[in-house]
This record gives C-alpha cells, structure tokens and sequence, in this order.
C-alpha cells in the first residue's frame, strides 16, 4: 500500500496501541494539536486522554515520567518534538534510561521509545535542524533507530515497541510526506539488520536516514558513469549490523560513509573507524566520510542546503574515489 | 506616569502600531515566499509588553523567544534589518543565519531570541551578575511565554536571582496557549505569578490589554528589581493567531478566539486616545499610515537584499582570528589529492 | 493512630534503631576498607522519614537519592544484602553493580536511588500514570534532600501531578544542608512547602524529630494523593555528619552541630517511650541489643560474600536474551587474528 | 616546581583572576567548601563572594547564567562537579553557549569555561565515573580541553581563559593528587598543538587524559620488549591538531589510539577514521582502539577496572600490533 512515512508512522502507533494496552503516548502537542508533524493525528480520539497525554513544556520531566512509567508496567512512547531539545533530557536519557538496568544488576528494564526527528530541511536554523544520533550512540543501554522509508518507519516502530529496552526512535522531518510502500506483513529486514537499497560491485555506500535517499539517487549520477554503487542502510545504530557492510566492503574495495550529521565525532567516524579496523586487507582506497560541516545549521535557505551532503556531492565523490576524476571544486 | 498624559500613551500607540503592522507585513513576505522558512510566530495580540519595554532603560538587557518582534520593536530594532534576517539575508541583523527566531542586537541590549522554550530565561541571571559585579545600573528582563513557565530552568533562574539578589525581571507573556495547548491543560495552577513569590520574588500579574496598566507595573517592578529585588510579571493577553504561519489553530473555536481578541491593547489605546484624551482619529490615522509606508518599506528592503554568500556558512562558528572549521569538500581533498 | 498508641511508636523506634545502627556498620565496614567507594551518604539523624515509609502500602513504590539506606531499610531491606551492595559483593541487592547510591529493589516497590541530585523525582509521575491507567489503588513517593529542591526538575515534576491528579507524593528531607551549602545559601524563601501549593499541591513542612507527627502528616498526605489530590512534605532535621565518607563539616561549627542533633527522632522517640508511654528502659536496650547482633550479622555476612565476577560487566547492560556489548578484547581480536 | 595536577588548576584560576578582574567562578561548593575535588579551595576568602559564587544545585541554570554572564562583559568559570552531570546541561552548552556566536552572525562571543572531571577510578558507579567528550566535540562551537600533566593543567587553563570561544575543560578525577613539574614560564605546547610525550619509530599511540600516562607505562613494558612506541598527547580535542599525529604514523606505520570512554562513538574513533584517511598509504596494520567497554561503570572495584584500558591491555595489543604476539585472551 503506498502511504507517506508520517502515516506509516502513526500506523505503527494505532496497530501497537491496539495490540499492546500498556503503551500510551505522552508528549507536547500529541494529542488535540496532532502531533508537530502530524504523526499523531487523531489517536486521541481513538485512544483517550490516558493514553494519547499532551504534557506541558518540560522535557526533562517528560523523558522522566516516561521512565518511571516503564519501570511500572507501562510501555511509554514519549515523543521529543525535535532532536535538538535532546541537551534538555541527556540526563533522564543517558543516566536514568539508559542505566537503570545495569546499575540495578538487571532487576528491571526501562522499555520505552523515544520519538523524535531531526535533520535540515524547513530553514528551521540551528536549534531545529541538528542530527544528533552520535549522542545516543555512545551511551551504552540504549538502543538507537533511523529509518529512512516507509515500510522502515513502520516495522522499526513496531520492534521499538516490542523491544525491552529504552529505544531512540530518530525520524526525519524532510521524509514526513515521502510515499513508499507499506507491508504490514513484510519488513524490509530484520531487526538489528542492515539492509542493501542497491547492489554494486564498484563502491560500498554506507548511510541512515535520509541520506540513504540523497545516495540512492547520487548511486543513479554514478551509474550514468559506469560506477555501481551498493548502498547500504544501517537502520538501527545499535544494535549495529557491521557485518554487511564489511562483506560489501570486501567485495568493493571502496567505502564511502553518508551522514547529514556533523563530520567531527558523527556516527559515520564510528563506522568509517570499524570498516578500516576490519576491511583493512581489502580496501583499495581510504574509506572517506561525507557528512554535514562543522558548523551550526544556519536559517538562509542557501546556506542551509550548503551545510549538509547533496547527491551531487555524494556523486562526485564517489567518481573521485573510484575512477580518480577530480571533483569540481578541486579541478 | 500621570494619568491623562498623552504623550506618553501616544508613543506606546505608535510603537504598539509598528509592531502590529510589522507583523502583518512578515506575513505578507511569507505569503510573497520571500521568508527563511516557515517558522514565523507572530506576536499580533501581545502589543501590551510595549509597556514593559518602555519602562527599561538604555544599557539594560534582554532576552525575548521566538515570539520576540514585538519586543525587539519596542526596544528600537531596524525594522528594515530585522525584515531582512526573517527572508535570510546578508544585511539581516545576524547575517542571515539566524532568521526570525535568533535575532539578537548587542547594541541595542539583545541578547538574543530564542527557540528553545525557555534557553534564553538564565542567560538573564548571567547578565544581573555581570551588572552587580561591575556595579553597573542596569536590569536584564526575559521574555518568554506561558508555556515556557513550565520549564524547570525558569525556577533555577528565579531561585538564583532572588537568591542573589540580583537585577533582573522575569515577564512572562501569557497569551494562554503553547501552540494547541491552552494554560489550564499545562498548569495546574495557573496564576504564574504565584510561583515567583514563593520563590522569594515580586509578582504580579498585570492585564495585557492595558498598556498604561502593564507600564505602570513594570516600572515598579523594575525599579525593585535595580534595587536588588527581582521580580515576575504575567501579562494576560490572547495569541491573535495560530502558533506558528501555518498554524490555522483548529483546536479552538470561533467564539473563543472573538472573546480572545478582544484583548486588544493597540485598539484599546486607541478608543482612549480619542475617548479620554486630546488625540482626534485623524491625527492617529495619517500616524497609522506613516507606519505602513515604514513597513512596507521594510518588505520591500528584504525582497531586495542580497542573499548571503555561499562561503559564509563557515564564518563565525569561533572568533574571526581562530582556527575555522575545515570544509568537507577541503578535507576530501587532502584524502583523495595524492594519486593512488 | 491513637495517641498514646505504644505499639506504633515501639515499631517506629525499632525501624529507626535498625536505620541508626546499619549507617554506624556502614561506617564501620568503610573503616575496615570493605566499602565500594567512598561515596556513602549517612542518613543518621534523617531517621524520621520512617514516619513517612509506615504511612506507605504494600505495593506502593519510591525512588530514592543517594542518602536513601534508612528509607529502604524502612520499607523492608534486607540489611544483609544492602551491606552486600555496599561492599560491591555479588549477592547485594545489584550484584556489585550499583552500590551504595544506586541501591533498588522491584520486590519491595524501590524504584532505585539515583546519584544525580533530582534524578528520581520524575520517576514517580511516570509510576503515578501506569497505576492511574491501570486502576491500581498505589501511590508512588519520591524521596529527596532540600538540596534537590533547587534543582527544575522537581517543579516540572510537580506541576505534572497536580495537573493530572495523580497519586504521587514529594517527600524532601530537608537536612538544612546540601554538601557545604546551608538551605539559606541555596534558597531565597527556605518554606519549601509554599513553592508546592503554588504549584497546585496540597504542602506541608513537619518536624522531622518527632517521628509520629511526622506519620500522622504522611497520613493526611499520602490519602489525598491516592484520591487524586498529590502533595509535598518537607521533614525538617538535620544532617549529623559530614556530607559522605570523607568530609569532616569544616564549614559549620560545633555549636550549630550540638544545637541540630537534638533534633533527634530516635532518642525523642526512646524518651517519649519511657516516660509518657508504658516501655521501659530494659526492654529499649533488649530491642537495641537484638538490632545490633542483626546489623553485625549484615557486616560479617558483606565481608564473607564473594566479589562478582569479571565477566559480568557485560551482562545487563541490555535484556538477558538480546545481543550484549562486544568486549574490547574481541574486538580486537577479530581485527588482529589473521596474519598480515 | 613539584605541584599536584590540583595546585596547579588553582594556581591557573588564582593567576588568571588576579590578571582579569572579569573572571569569576561559579559552582556548587566552589566556595565555602573549597570544591568536591579541592581545587578552588581558599579562593572565597581571596576573592570574595562575587567572584567566587557558591550556587544551588541547579546544573542548567548555572550554565545559563554562565552564558549570559559570558555575553555581558564577564569571563565566568562554571564548575560542573562531574562530566556525569552534563546531560543536565547540554542544551545551554550546545544550543546556548556553542551556538550564539554563529546564529547572532557574529556580533558576539561565549568567553566562558566550564571547569568539570570525568573518568573512573572511585568507584563512583554509572552516574560518576563517565568520560562524556564526545558529546562535546560533536558540538561545533566549542573547544573542548583534556589536560594530562601538572604542566598543561596550569598552562591549559590559563589559555582557555584568553579563548574567546566556550571551552569544555575536563579533568580527570583520577589525576588531582599526581604530582608533577609546573613551569609557569613553559607550557608543554601550544593551544591546538598535540605534544609527543614519548619519542619512538615501532608504534604510534594518540591519547589524552589519564590515558596518557597509562600509555606511558605501557610503552615501558613494551620497550622491554624491543618496541619503542610514540606517545602523543592530544591535549585539545579542539582545535585538534592532527598533522602531529599524521606526520608519526607516516614514520611508525602502526597506530593505536587510548581512550577511557566507551568505545563506541568515542572521540578515539574520530581519530582512528582521520588516521586511516590521511595515513592511508603509510598504514602497515589497520588502526586499533584501546578504549573502555561499551557498558556503564560499574561500582565494584574490581569490575570497574576491568571496564576501562590498562597499561597491561595496551602493551599485549602494541605487541601484537608490531610483533603480531598473540595476547593472553588470544592465547
Ligand atoms: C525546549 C522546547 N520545547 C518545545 C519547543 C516547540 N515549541 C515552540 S514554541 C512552543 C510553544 C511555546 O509556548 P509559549 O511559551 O506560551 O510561547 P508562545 O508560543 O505562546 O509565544 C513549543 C512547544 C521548543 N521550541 N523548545
Ligand atoms: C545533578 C547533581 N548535582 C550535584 C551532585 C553532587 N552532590 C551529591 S549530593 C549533593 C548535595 C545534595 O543535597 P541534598 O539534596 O540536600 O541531599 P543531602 O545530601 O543533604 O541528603 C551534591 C551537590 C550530584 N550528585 N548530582
Ligand atoms: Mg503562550
Ligand atoms: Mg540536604
């Protein structure tokens, strides 16, 4: 069925609520206002007031009623209205969630999903743009998911909320209106699973989130110039699947890592690091990282799309790295 | 203030008028697609806070949210500067790269707009510190919302600041709603104003519709405050429109909203200008149209500016002289340069 | 409870006795270098909150902070594998893992206690939500310091609850100090309570000398927030000894000290038993005598238990049947294996 | 001068606010209580109460106030008792004090120093044991500043403050009682300049923090074993000089990097992905991280110290890195 990544979304939502009675949904605006990006629409009436719960505007204490609630029978999905309020909640996240099992020598768990969405876009300047993942991916005890098509946003969703443990559930706000096909009866891979959007055998494209899109269609600039990309999605940072991108890897011989993300200290060097630490004996070039400037998103529409990766980028790259043709702005 | 003084309420119409009429030309720039974005929260119906500004003085600070036109008007901004920063533009107060929800003028006391709900509150205490450590005169007031009262940092900054004692106002503009949300569903107790006494702070809260009542309170509460005694002012108004450009606020009813705009300062003032005091409305009409032509000289500015250079996105993340990021584009360079 | 009631204050004298010794063996056990640390918080003098723990039901939950030992003890601890965590041994109640600030119990409705200041106060709103969606009749109390009071958290927390009538009660133990930092060094207005009706609480502050003007308190409060109204109590006592382990108050002198430990719910508590109720002196000493044997009992025992295994740092990090961190070594290993 | 790492943090705040009078300090138990670890002990009674400001307990507004001091003429010190607590703070550290320079298009600076510790070594358990750079050096805006020796400490913070950018200075719990040379006259380095503590051609180890002088003595342990290894002490995380290190890969060939955090998205990542970048062509083996567990610390002395490096661990991987030794859990 071909629906937007918002619906696919709130499917997940309704199908879990349905299934599982000790999920509910808190957050700002979730309930009356529908969610900031419509995710939520109409679950209140569905589900009423205790289990669709618009909060007032205190982070902190949202993320840590969701933890108390996990850690009482309740199955939480809190619903951070952008990634960059994260700085308000690394605490209840990073010290609470995150630890409560292991510091309580496995008495309990805290399953709960945290919501939120990240990524340029909406020129919504530097705190409403940010991706922040590589926050979460270096505490231990959460799980971290991005999913960049519908089917994903649907699936992923649902395994979140079967899932155990406290997971971040990163969406991005520039694939809300994307359609694609949703099967409710057919993930596009396993949990804890990369998967491959497109086979090649010249150059290992690894991504997450949007970007898998922005590489898909940087991998169609590249065929045009007889290079076969294979693209990989990640999906889920944690677990991560490193295991299909070094078999791809050792096919190619050639690695690029995607990330919208800030370069310094993004996921993508965690990844780049882990390909160089075990594809070593097979890469024929350095593995390369593309990824957002080190800099604050800025408002200008211009400067904006000047801040993060673009196909054109990608592509250019890619033809450097594997056919050695200079790119534009080093001819 | 003396009661019946018109010159006074005259200036706080005018400037209540510019920012009325401000707002509706952001709108129209938005309507021309000419705005950095969408993300474009109108103060149409908080006017009052006019008051607040009149009350401060040259060298104080300030703090405002992403609501924060109005008040940046009310404190002097460059209406032409703050149209550009909204479309995203070289000439913008900051260069483009922060748009309407980060303009800030250092020269002019502001510290800065925020979108964090509630980030810009401590950064207040800071600048009391500042003040009181260098045995300046001035007071540094936060502006933010009703939403924003929900945020625990608000409590840390009042506790400090009362704490301390230290010159510095918290006002809380109440326009009842954090975007679908109205006051009584984010607060159980909603006289704001409550909480600051406990806390060991003035507090009142003052009718938004009266712009000589909110002057009259935030002079007094100023004053305390330069005197070592911070206070809290709620001004009690209505958001006009819905939370943000594309907002039709489906959540509340017709009827509400007509009651809502009724809180209107700016007509207020007007209808007691020409009722109580000696201004006729003719007088305030070619006023009213000297604003338009302000205004829409404004628009036309920011549709004219020139965007900023592509090359700019990597100024000012550190000092001028320090070491600037490394581009992507250098650092693959440095990788791939050397044939293989 | 009837005034007079002998048998209640006998059992609150005895749980207060256990409190007061297990905190001297805690002492003990970290001068025989058998501690995790040296980051242990006495609650010696705190002993009061025992009235607040009897007004709690079975199936009631809580979160502590890192001064939580007599808190547990008084909703049911075993000391033996307190003393065990304490000492980082594999059978406390975390398996060595979490010790002495991080001590829990789900058996015995100990949501855990937190080392960050504030940490588990929002927990209780979170426990509040699935009772209420669930129709349980419990109520979940948080226990924190006046320190903790300072921090937003706590109002975000409470504004919650009394928003959404929820059976939830803030306890602070307000000890007069955080580490060095007397209560009037930290906060403007010191009536704590006043900051929690406010915000929509019902807000009290209680002698927490007296134990069972303490429990009678708890009881009117804990009520009304199983009927939806939650509430604050602030137990006014004083902190004995230093901060943890290692700190010596070289910032309050020894008259204030002498003058805050008569605030002394344990021995008010003995002399109320004695002289206006029908316990004798001999029979307080048996029952002190009986608590001492058990609490050396807990100390051998913490001493005797086996330390944890190395390789259960990596259990529980995640649910027992999901994929476990890789050890660095493996990692390693899986890099460097094959032959170059 | 033989001083502890501690004497010479206070030396450089004494130093530094008897040259600027617009410093102050601000912090909990930064007075009267001469701070949790000792450092600012005795500056009340030289400074006074306004610049050395005992605060409530209240993380966020404290570096809020930092901040807004900072945009008002004064250069404020906010101590973080512990790194731990970071997350309490991050949205004024990463959406406040990092952005406003760049989003106000540079009409002003952050000049502030957040002063905090991090690291094991107390059994602090899961809340006061972490090593949280990453999160900082993710955040563009920031300079982010480890100090390793008695030396840098003084000289380090001296230096950040003159930045006129936010500086996350983080020490190391573990580290304030070492003793160690302090000239005031001679900085180890340069700010953004990373300093060989040792010299040697087998093996190149990058490091900062504690880490170092663990490197150090594993280095001892390999010399006996015929490797000499080259310590570098990154010292900044930003700016980040890597050239240093680039410049003794191409001479050793082989490089480790030590860290005390996580592995997984840690900072040594983002060096062991530059490494393999730039060294590409010099690399013998691929770049390995010695870094600490991808778990939370736990409270029990032993198991904590089997949560992060050692001098043993690090020596067993530079023996098997250069004279491919296989270690003892190999064996
Ligand atoms: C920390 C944070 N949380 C949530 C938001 C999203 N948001 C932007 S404005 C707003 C409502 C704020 O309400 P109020 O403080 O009353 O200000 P108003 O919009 O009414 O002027 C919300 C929830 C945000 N920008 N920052
Ligand atoms: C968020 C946080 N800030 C600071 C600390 C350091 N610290 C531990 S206990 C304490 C004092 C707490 O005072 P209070 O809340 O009154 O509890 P008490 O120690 O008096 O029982 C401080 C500052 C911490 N552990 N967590
Ligand atoms: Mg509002
Ligand atoms: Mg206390």
């Amino acid at each position: 069925m071909e629906v937007t990544y918002r619906d696919a979304l709130r499917q997940a939502l309704i199908d879990a609520m349905n299934e599982d009675p000790t999920i509910f949904v808190m957050g700002e605006e979730v309930g009356r206002y529908g969610g900031a990006y419509g995710v939520t629409k109409g679950l209140l009436e569905m589900f009423g007031e205790n289990r669709v719960v618009d909060t007032p505007i205190s982070e902190p204490g949202i993320i840590g009623a969701a933890v108390g609630a996990a850690m009482t029978g309740s199955r939480p999905v809190a619903e951070l209205m952008y990634v960059d309020f994260a700085g308000l909640t690394m605490d209840q996240v990073a010290n609470q969630a995150a630890k409560s099992r292991y510091m309580f020598g496995g008495q309990i768990g805290v399953p709960m999903v945290l919501r939120t969405q990240g990524g340029t876009g909406r020129s919504g300047a530097a705190q409403h743009s940010q991706s922040l993942e590589a926050w979460f991916t270096h505490v231990p005890g959460l799980r971290v998911v991005m999913p960049a098509t519908v089917n994903d946003a649907y699936h992923l969703l649902r395994m979140a909320l079967k899932c155990p443990d406290p997971v971040i559930f990163i969406e991005h706000k520039g694939l809300y209106v994307k359609k694609g096909e949703m099967d409710v009866a057919k993930p596009d891979g396993n949990w804890g699973k990369s998967v491959i959007r497109r086979v090649g055998n010249d150059l290992t494209i690894v991504t997450y989130s949007r970007m898998v899109h922005e590489s898909l269609a940087a991998a169609g600039i590249l065929a045009q110039n007889g290079i076969e990309a294979e693209v990989i999605d990640i999906r889920t940072l944690n677990p991560l699947d490193d295991e299909t991108v070094f078999a791809s890897v050792t096919k190619t011989g050639r690695a690029m890592v995607v990330s919208e993300a800030v370069m310094t200290g993004g996921f993508a060097a965690e990844l780049s690091a882990r390909i160089s630490e075990r594809c070593f004996d097979y890469l024929e070039e350095p593995v390369v990282r593309v990824a957002g400037e080190d800099i604050p998103i800025p408002v200008s529409p211009g400067l904006e799309r000047g801040a993060v990766p673009t196909p054109q980028l990608i592509a250019e790259t890619g033809l450097w790295l594997v056919k050695r043709v200079a790119p534009s702005w080093a001819a | 203030m003396t009661v019946g003084d018109n010159r006074l309420l005259l200036e706080l119409y005018h400037t209540m008028r510019r920012i009325r009429t401000f707002e509706e030309r952001v709108n129209e720039l938005f309507v021309r697609g000419q705005t950095a974005g969408s993300m474009l929260h109108m103060s149409i119906g908080e006017e009052g806070v006019t008051g607040v500004c009149k009350a401060m003085e040259p060298g104080d600070s300030f703090t405002t949210h992403h609501r924060g036109h109005g008040i940046f008007i009310a404190r002097g901004a460059d209406p032409k500067r703050m149209m550009s920063e909204i479309a995203g533009k070289e000439d913008g107060y900051c260069a483009g790269k922060g748009g309407s929800m980060h303009i800030a003028d250092m020269g002019l006391g502001h510290l800065g707009a925020n979108a964090i709900v509630g980030g810009g509150i401590p950064h207040v205490v800071g600048a009391g510190m500042s003040y009181r450590n260098r045995k300046l005169p001035h007071i540094s007031v936060a502006f933010f919302g009703d939403g924003a009262a929900q945020q625990g940092i608000l409590y840390e900054a009042m506790n400090m600041a009362a704490l301390w004692k230290l010159p510095v106002v918290f006002c809380c503009i109440n326009n009842q709603y954090g975007m679908g949300t109205r006051i009584d569903r984010a607060a159980a107790n909603t006289n704001l104003h409550e909480r600051a006494i406990a806390f060991g702070l003035n507090g009142v809260t003052i009718d938004g519709g009266d712009v000589e009542e909110v002057h009259e309170a935030a002079e007094r509460i100023a004053t305390a405050a330069r005197n070592g005694k911070p206070g809290f002012m709620a001004l009690t108004c209505y958001r006009f429109f819905g939370h943000a450009r594309l907002d039709k606020s489906p959540y509340r009813d017709e009827e509400e909203e007509a009651k809502g705009r009724k809180k209107d300062a700016l007509a207020n003032a007007r209808t007691k200008l020409i009722t109580h005091r000696t201004s006729s409305a003719n007088e305030l009409d070619t006023l009213d149209d000297a604003v338009n032509i302000e205004m829409n000289a404004a628009v036309e500015h920011a549709i004219a500016a020139a965007t900023p250079p592509a090359d700019s996105i990597f100024r000012d993340v550190y000092a001028e002289d320090e070491p600037r990021p490394r581009p992507v584009r250098d650092h693959l360079s440095m990788i791939l340069s050397e044939a293989r």
